[in-house]
């Protein structure tokens, strides 16, 4: 029994880390949202080359054969840099689904290319048809009651829209669905598609929290009022304290999370619905936290802080709210309690 | 006690009433920050002043009706309930021109004070600094006093309306040596003079609602200082205490708040009782809001020293109401995230919901105000 | 347009003060709660010759002629010396209820002996049968669906039981109800005397979370932690100072009850919801820092903090919890909303 | 990321699963305050030493099966699932034995371990006192030295099994001369010496866990001090590392406690989805401390300097608990109050309750659990 990332995993996010912090600087995540819809990613290619959207790629089909423990620690590595690609969508969910419950053509054409990094994946599995990054990828991932559909571009008709964080680049959406783009009919498949994203969404999100701990941190330690670092007043630092508590938390449930869908243990989707909540809440702690201790300035559009604090509060309610996860778990645990 | 309008109250709002019926425009006019939308703002203002509406809380002599706080009230309430336009003003009417009428002399009062009730003159405040924040008299913006001038070099921040502002009412530092409260004066500063910069504040929710004010060399006749050189903290500290007495957050307003976003409710969530449970807690949460600032209110119109609660209004109106943007946002779901309303909302949900997040932090953070509600209304140890 | 209580309404509670700091004070309540169930007032005939218990009971039956407006401020004294004796259900309750709705025999009977301080109610109004001062009331007004009784002793069967808070004397009690008992069968007088119960408990617990803070508060001037005063720490000042701000609201809003209870408002059960509910959580959040700030010396029985506790634990949930109140009126609101 | 057990923790596993199966005593012992139930309790403790089990984190050379931190947690599970009676002599097997393992000499330890594992010596915690609370190196217990003997007067608080404790390990003063930490010894001292005395607490839960120590004029040899005159503020840091790794408080317990709060939920209120909310976030929050303490435990066991989760276990489950305990109370409505449990309540909820209240106090408080989150996890400036 031991509860730790492995020496491998830890080094893989420790290179993760390295490119994104030089690949992915503030002034570069600035321009980014600057260009909004018309941003062409630098990004991609060095997260192609360090391996990561292969990595849960099958390996007959030119992928990492990696399992979700192993891409855990380098999604929060992309929540902790504000990553402005559909990491989730394109790594995690697509490779999982489509190697899981896909047709062989759609292995055969897809999982190549998601292997090489060469197609963009977003995905429609809520109720709303905002899509982020819609007009721009290759396929979309759609759910329609129980059924899966694999949608590529072609037929896909995608309106942007303005949301508060540029860098998703989102769109509404109207999908032309048919036996053509049919994945599966299969709840399982759905809940698949589900649970991986809570879990990665889930996993940025503690990523996220964490990279505003540390910039409120630092700032807390840098800025002085009354002739101190306000760093050092007690209610300001328990604020911190306990934003800092609910991210382990979360981190710690993420965590698990991603090693139950690994073993696909039976308690897989009851995880995922723990790592969402969880992450969720710590998200919003330290959104809460961040904004209010930097004071004015971080309500700036010139500060960086307000990149985390809109990607955080857009992905609180994707892939699912605190109130729906938690509404699920009830129906789950309960459902023995009380039969 | 007795909630029931007085004679003369009744008489009063009876006369807004009507007026307001009257003469509140049909249609919406433009942002005042548009040429188009300020010259009608200031026309309706204009219309205002002619009734005998601009100030109603500012003594007869001066063009307003001399009317408690109360009153005051009552025509705020009036003014929500017929829909009229923002004023255009509301540092002039509420902050500066009370400051004047309390601190400022004769000459100065008649100077600037009917150009506030007319628009001829728009104010803002030049309080804040980059560097200063929660500590307010840690400012740095230098005043040199030589012979009938002040010469001030430095920069505020988190203005409003200082876009299309006349005059700014401002804080500087006239002695570096003395002791951090001892060396400020309060300046009355014409936003035209040679040297005044205004840059907009561009903001998180997409907005620019504040500008920053910048200084270089500019000239201050010594006929400005409110008050008395080196003794601007005083005056500070009494244009505070109107702030406090704000009109624009009242429980009518929050009310309305609460509807709009009740509007966002879906279907199937109405009988959740989740969500019935969150919105009596803001309901109640509203109305505790109303009777704290009613105590505080009527304590102010009979001359009595207002309660601990007085003291209270500003945490508890911004926190409730980022828990009712909150609730919206979540009534929103995914849709939450875009700047595009969506069909029920009146503007983008979420650009009010950081707006509202600014609430925690200007006019005294809420860390302050719980520092001051600790130490004055508890008696605890300052300090820390 | 006022609101605020008048100069007489301020001097009344002023004697009240008085008298209940002279004569219970926190030594005394000790003795009142070592003996428990055997206690045999001291306080009561005090409170007669202040003209306390006859406030509300009407001039011609040799009462005051007073409303709730006038009963508010005393009876927050009554929870800021935690007054155990049952003066809500007596002082309030009783004389509402009975000139409102009681049979001509029994307000002749009744209202002269509440005037004259002879006579002390308990009520039974929710679900449970259990009775605070059960088995010592010379009356107990019982709930039985629409129905109110006036259940002389003689026809209630009371079992004392142990709580937290031996002062309550509380009793399991079964009645004998019958048509000689019945009081009125009209929902509206229900309504009248849950709304009373309701609102003279808020006042209670107003009283009783400004004693917790004002306890805490000296507490904190006086205990010296890490060579300063404790209450010099800014989560500790932050913490109580959040305490007084929900008392200030709830004691804004259980005003206005009385206020509109007085006038006999459409909306007075609708402030009276607020009240309570608003009341509950103030004395919670008390009770919560009470205890905190204190530390160990606060968990011993031999301080005084634990009356104020543990009788606010108990009135919290009397007369209607946050959750009872605020489902209330919701329906109450919401009927206006989405008809 | 492994969570199935390795063959040889299965092993244990399975050691300890089968024999408690044959040897825990069905019924229910008196506590161990009375005469009655402090016997039974010693046997079935040394019943466990006799299997082996006394202490399985203790090193074999002492009488411990020398198992790391997974290993005790797995004993611990085990031990709870098999609802085995309440540890007898828990101080001295979790913190004053290890304690003198790793700061004893020779002598201490063989005078002193093999009676704890035995029971023939219980032991208690003389370190609280009514004017340090917080501020542990605040206090005043002076310990003269003299020749071979340390003179003991002065005062502890809030030990628990002190009514039959046979040695208390404890903090003294004995240089009141040196800064705060510096004149601190931590010294053995006989419960049965002469001038100690024992007074119970009553506490507000109508409960005595907890008890007062009084020592006038005690005499204790030098030589049993631990870890030298003046250096117990280091000695006393490591027996508090120790208590931190505390085997009570674990996930499995905690949904133990939920269990026995959702058989307190009426029956209308089962599809409540407030109630079904809240037990949702219960039991995500115990799975979450689950994880928190699991991650401490794995970097234990292989030598891994632990993360910062591993500061959090104890404000993470004092207050849960204590909601869990509230949503109780909720749930049994107006009867809350009642001391006598009402059904379906294994004791009264309320003096749990209060109980557990006591755990944001004691052990560090939470807010110096949260000074100390601060400043070693995050990295901000102490005091205040």
């Amino acid at each position: 029994m031991h509860f730790d990332l492995d020496e491998l995993q830890y080094e893989f996010r420790d290179a993760v880390r390295k490119v994104l912090s030089a690949e992915l600087s503030p002034a570069h995540l600035r321009a980014i949202w600057e260009e909004g819809h018309d941003y062409s990613s630098t990004i991609w290619p060095h997260l192609v080359s360090l391996g990561l959207p292969e990595l849960l790629v099958p390996g007959a089909h030119g992928g990492g054969d990696g399992a979700p423990v192993d891409v855990v620690l380098l999604l929060e590595e992309c929540g902790y840099a504000c990553l402005p690609e559909p990491i989730v969508e394109t790594g995690l969910i697509a490779p999982l689904v489509l190697s899981r419950f896909g047709t062989e053509q759609q292995q055969a054409e897809w999982l190549p290319r998601l292997a090489a990094g060469e197609a963009i994946v977003a995905t429609c599995l809520g109720e709303d048809h905002l899509v982020a990054d819609g007009a721009r990828a290759d396929a979309v991932l759609v759910r329609k009651d129980d059924e899966l559909h694999w949608v590529p571009r072609t037929a896909v008709h995608a309106t942007p829209v303005e949301g508060i964080d540029p860098s998703r680049r989102l769109a509404l959406c109207e999908f032309e669905l048919g036996a053509d783009t049919l994945l599966a009919a299969d709840p399982e498949a759905v809940r698949a598609a589900q649970d991986a994203g809570a879990f990665g969404t889930s996993a940025l999100l503690v990523g996220l929290a964490q990279r505003l701990t540390e910039t409120t941190r630092d700032y807390l330690l840098e800025r002085q009022q009354f002739g101190r670092p306000i760093g050092s007043f007690q209610a300001l630092k328990h604020r911190l304290a306990d934003v800092a508590v609910q991210t382990e938390a979360a981190r710690s449930l993420v965590w698990y999370a991603s090693y139950a869908l690994s073993e696909g243990s039976a308690d897989a989707s009851r995880a995922v619905h723990m790592a969402k909540a969880a992450a969720n809440e710590a998200a919003f702690a330290a959104n809460y936290a961040a904004l209010q201790l930097h004071g004015g300035i971080g309500f700036t559009w010139e500060h960086d802080l307000h990149f985390w604090l809109q990607r955080g509060k857009a992905l609180e309610r994707s892939f699912g709210s605190t109130a729906h996860h938690r509404t699920a778990l009830a129906d789950d645990i309960l459902a023995e309690v009380w039969s | 006690m007795d909630l029931r309008l007085t004679p003369s109250q009744t008489d009063f709002r009876n006369e807004i009433r009507t007026w307001l019926e009257e003469n509140v425009p049909t249609e919406k006019f433009q942002p005042p920050s548009t040429e188009e939308g300020f010259a009608r703002h200031r026309e309706w203002e204009r219309a205002l002043h002619g009734a005998g509406f601009a100030a109603v809380h500012w003594p007869v002599e001066y063009g307003g009706r001399g009317m408690d706080p109360i009153n005051t009230a009552i025509f705020y309430d009036e003014y929500l309930r017929a829909n009229a336009p923002a004023r255009l003003n509301r540092l002039a009417l509420g902050l500066a021109g009370p400051t004047l009428i309390e601190l400022g002399d004769a000459d100065q009062r008649s100077r600037w004070l009917p150009n506030m009730l007319t628009c001829d003159d728009i104010w803002c405040q030049g309080f804040s600094e980059p560097g200063a924040g929660s500590d307010l008299a840690g400012l740095r913006t230098r005043g040199e006093v030589s012979g009938d001038t002040v010469l001030v070099n430095g920069q505020k921040i988190w203005t409003s309306h200082s876009r299309f502002a006349d005059w700014i009412f401002a804080l500087v530092r006239t002695d570096p040596d003395a002791p951090k409260h001892k060396g400020i004066t309060f300046l009355m500063i014409d936003r035209h003079s040679p040297g005044v910069e205004v840059r907009p504040i561009r903001q998180m929710n997409h907005q620019a609602d504040f500008a920053e004010l910048f200084f270089t060399d500019v000239e201050v006749p010594v006929a400005n200082v409110i008050g008395g050189i080196d003794n601007g903290w005083r005056v500070a500290m009494a244009t505070l205490t109107h702030e406090r007495s704000s009109n624009l957050n009242t429980a009518a307003h929050f009310h309305q708040v609460l509807a709009e976003v009740l509007a966002l409710v879906p279907e199937n969530l109405r009988r959740d009782p989740v969500v019935r449970l969150q919105i009596a807690r803001f309901h109640e949460e509203i109305e505790a809001y109303r009777y704290i600032t009613l105590r505080t209110l009527s304590s102010l119109s009979t001359g009595k020293q207002p309660g601990p609660q007085s003291a209270m209004g500003k945490l508890w109106w911004s926190e409730m109401q980022t828990r009712i943007f909150e609730f919206g946002l979540s009534m929103l779901g995914e849709r939450a995230e875009l700047l595009e309303p969506t069909p029920g909302e009146k503007s983008a949900l979420i650009q009010s919901y950081w707006l509202s997040r600014a609430s925690h932090i200007y006019a005294g953070s809420n860390e302050i105000q719980r520092n001051i509600i600790s130490e004055r209304v508890l008696g605890l140890p300052k300090g820390n």
